[in-house]
């Protein structure tokens, strides 16, 4: 485990893009939206609830008690099919790094949440569209392996469009191997909880997303296997309302609960309490 | 259109002209014997000119092929196959085939994915694609086969889960997530046989496992050409060009070590020789098992773990490039 | 019709008077004080007369009264309940409730047999009657409870399970077979509350445990009367004398030591006094799970196994009696 | 074990009944058919291939491969309520007693089938329905008892309306005790096949019945969990075609396999060399 200086103050550290607009439009109501309030109050509209979003960064920062000491920081793509389609592989990467402020789809580590020491590992869809390669695959993975070693609980949150179409097959066998991790974690008796937030498809969601003991999914998420684009050409009828959403999920019995952002945390220390605390003796 | 059966025409004119010619020397007087032997090396020519070298593309075509063997035919070969149905919750999938069967004299567990062979055939399969029952399915199967310390052998052949609305529905992602669990931890030994398409998600459910054969001309892939065309660019016409991106062919993945066996497959697809191609795949099932089954149980998931456990091509940087 | 929501008229209509007297005699001058003591007396007796001594079917309908509590009113009476929800299949089945919880300090997963307050909530409930996903779910929280080694505690309230075509389609059968088999090997203390209607297979499915607490007025039996009537005698409108021969009360189970101890109830049934029944069930599960929690999980499984083996009425014959 | 005579000699001593008829109708194709020829087709109709139900002894001499030794034959009821209603439940028995030459609903014992040793349990529906009351749940958990102890396959083949309500909820604990035998039965890795005839339904259904590793389903039978008169009484609209045939089931996922008569001893037999014979050394 890499010591890392403090996650917050590195964030800091992030410069602000100059082309950033001040004002957001809720995608869901349509209101506009003052960026800094939309940030203060967890990128949650004011207006209809509807959830944007959330950078992986800033959901650390939600859901971890302050400290965060992150796993293989530094690990990036090998780029294994040497992929270039419009452009290579290398450079939408590079690009990535460049918007997001990150090295890859997924950031790891140890922090606590309300008080329970805990492996936590967030997606980001604003790289890759979250998409799992080799970095993910291998990140998750380390970070599995070490709770294993430590015999802590562990919270992925999840977003992903699946697996990362550039690094082919061996994208898809990150599947494999985040499963293979989590089937030994799981056989210690040790608790592995997901967050599945908006949107969770594909190799992801096929994956460990639906390997948690319990499955959070965060209000309004679409969570599926296929896309929606993929089905409505296959099928060529209309979908169901709702479809896909969270809350359709847990009416038909795929996740058990759909959690609000400003609950999150708190769910989750809850539960991570009553997985783990040591039964009082009676 | 399947791009195989376009080349395969005039093969397949100069066979039947082969053919009638040969019935001619049977029954005429006059002796046709060097006519038939240009025309048959000419026939010879053809094949390696058309089918030598296929592209990524052709391959796809090859692995799709309407004529290639599918999975109960491989399974047919087995001894005493017993087809066993239903995931005792739902429906009983047709896109998932499960049974005991012998291979030679060892008793197995089998799961295949299968397609069909005519249109009511590929209605009655749904194409080969399961549905999440087909998955749950399996799982029931391959518990048997841990239970009952008998091992796996599987047989892919799917473009892929189906993605439709009774699918999401009724749980596609945790059918596959839990089939991956499964297969993960399964304390027996699991052979894995890619016969014709391994499309995603829907291909790895049945796709963990200890050793890896994939036919010559078969397919594995993160998505299938028209999916990966479909999500890269937002046009699925462009699957030719996905196709040879995606790195989907035996020989590339029998290099990434993700492959641990490529069987050969005759000039021009299983197909041309449905008899061989089984014999060669299941003879080499029998060999790996041979060897598996030396291995204890904790031996052999270990073994497992490792194996999947390597794949991946990531480096560490030595300072974080990230702008933040 | 509830027969005890009949009997309890002439007694709601007294206890409205004195209440009224009541309030008269705190506003007025004049003294009703003696008047009050008198109707109370007459209340008190009437109750006695009415409830002191409930036949079985008067013990039916306590059982099924609309204002008896409900498992959930046990279930929010434990410290910070969650709900979990889905057996990752097909549906969430609102009939079963599920979830994780505290007694006291004691971390324990919960299921409930869940009816509705009224009749929009009922359909909703579908009347406490599950259907296969609801055992399902309900498999998944016991098997969360053995994986995570904390007590399970359930709560029966159902008519039985819903006979519908879905049910038999989904596996009605195999569901509840599945979780007997579950509860039956399950690895962790599980302790089964009965605290209404304990209908057929239906309660059983979460009624295999290793102590088995009923309420007094609660009735636990091998069909509903109005079913047992139809199978006995095709004629479900003779429940009533049904419910005479099964057996189904709290006295008759712990004398044949199916049920291991029985909480009083309030003279009138439980919801003449709700707080004070929750208070009671809750107290006597903490000091079971006491005792229980003290032994080995392999020590518990062999209880709980003799517990249910021993359960039978039977006798060796000493010759064949039969004509064969 | 009770050392018990031949089985097919004792079941010759059986008297023929006064009234039996010389011919039966097919209940589904109306055919009346010589009952001597019915029996020596294994009661399976001529005409349509309507199997009729068959009688525990008949189902035994199929399935044995000669021998049969009989556990726990002596084991009757103890009435535990002394129910009785048009007649004492006692005499309700001498009458089941006398007319099926039981003494209870289902026979047990060991014997070979295609040469593989097995425990085989044979419920009888002309006796009480084929109903779960004591003695049936003793005798099933004394047969799993006893193949655990000796490492023998079980093979029960049900036939039965459910619970016995003159048993009332010691009917019912019936499942429970059942149910726990199969479980540590199973845990041993020992395999338990059921066969699931003409009608199987409620708490036999519901308990071992769906325990099965595999489950048979024999060609026609009813098979369900709720009977059809409950359902039609509680949900007043039409059932679907086939609705609770063995086939139904087989569609609906709920069985491994619908079997004829005529094919059942051949399936069992191969079942069991598969799944217990030793595996050939690689
Ligand atoms: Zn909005
Ligand atoms: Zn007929």
């Amino acid at each position: 485990m890499a010591p890392t200086p403090n996650w917050l103050r590195r964030r800091g550290a992030k410069p602000e893009p100059q082309n950033d607009a001040l004002w957001e439009m809720c995608p869901s109501c349509g209101e506009r939206l003052y960026k800094k309030d939309l940030a203060e109050r967890l990128w949650i509209c004011s207006r209809c609830g509807h959830h944007f979003r959330l950078h992986a960064l800033d959901r650390i920062a939600l859901l971890a008690d302050g400290d965060f000491h992150e796993l293989a920081p530094l690990l990036a793509t090998g780029d294994p099919l040497t992929w270039s389609d419009r452009m290579p592989y290398a450079n939408k990467i590079a690009g990535d790094r460049q918007k997001s402020g990150l090295l890859e789809a997924v950031v790891v580590g140890l922090c606590t949440i309300e008080g329970v020491r805990t492996g936590l590992g967030v997606m980001d869809f604003f790289f890759r569209g979250g998409t799992m390669g080799s970095v993910v695959g291998e990140k998750v993975t380390l970070l599995i392996e070490e709770c294993a070693r430590q015999r802590l609980p562990v919270v992925l949150v999840t977003a992903s469009g699946g697996a990362r179409m550039e690094e082919g097959v061996i994208a898809l066998m990150q599947l494999a191997k985040t499963t293979a991790a989590a089937e030994r974690f799981s056989a210690l008796g040790l608790p592995l909880i997901t967050v599945l937030t908006d949107p969770t498809t594909g190799g992801v969601s096929a994956s460990f997303g639906f390997q948690g003991d319990v499955i959070i999914a965060e209000t309004g998420a679409a969570i599926g296997f296929a896309g929606r684009r993929v089905i409505d050409q296959t099928i060529r009828q209309k979908l169901p309302e709702g479809f896909q959403s969270a809350e359709f999920l847990l009416e038909h019995g795929q996740v058990d609960m759909v959690v609000r952002r400003t609950e999150l945390k708190g769910a989750l220390g809850r539960l991570l309490h009553f997985l783990t605390d040591k039964a009082v003796p009676a | 259109m399947n791009v195989i059966v376009e080349l395969e025409k005039p093969l397949v004119e100069l066979e039947t002209k082969i053919a009638g010619l040969k019935k001619l020397n049977e029954t005429q007087r006059v002796d046709f014997s060097a006519e038939i032997a240009a025309l048959e090396e000419k026939a010879r020519q053809l094949k390696l000119e058309i089918f030598g070298n296929p592209t990524p593309w052709q391959r796809v075509h090859l692995a799709r092929h309407p004529k290639r063997p599918l999975a109960m035919d491989y399974i047919s070969a087995l001894d005493g196959f017993t087809e066993l149905h239903g995931d005792r919750g739902f429906r009983d999938d047709p896109a998932v085939v499960a049974g005991y069967a012998y291979l030679d004299d060892l008793p197995i567990f089998v799961i295949g994915e299968q397609k069909g062979r005519d249109t009511k055939d590929n209605l009655y399969r749904n194409f080969g694609m399961p549905h999440p029952e087909g998955y749950r399915k399996a799982q029931r199967i391959m518990r048997l086969a841990e239970k009952f310390r008998r091992p796996l052998v599987t047989f892919i052949d799917t473009p892929g889960a189906y993605p439709g609305i009774g699918a999401e529905e009724r749980g596609q992602s945790e059918a596959i997530a839990a089939s991956l669990k499964v297969l993960a931890g399964l304390r027996t030994p699991v052979i894995v046989n890619i016969t014709g398409e391994g499309g995603s998600g829907g291909a790895l459910a049945i796709g963990i496992g200890d050793h890896i054969i994939m036919l010559q001309h078969s397919i594995y892939s993160v998505a299938s050409p028209e999916a990966a065309a479909s999500i890269l660019w937002r046009d699925a016409s462009r699957a030719e060009e996905a196709a040879q991106r995606l790195r989907l062919t035996s020989d590339e993945l029998f290099e990434f070590g993700i492959v641990d066996e490529v069987i050969p497959e005759p000039l021009g697809g299983a197909h041309q020789d449905p008899q061989r191609v089984i014999h060669d795949t299941l003879a080499a099932d029998k060999q790996a098992l041979r060897k598996l089954l030396r291995l204890s149980q904790e031996a052999l998931v270990d073994r497992r773990y490792e194996k999947f456990r390597r794949i991946g091509a990531h480096v560490e940087l030595v300072h974080d490039t990230a702008a933040r």
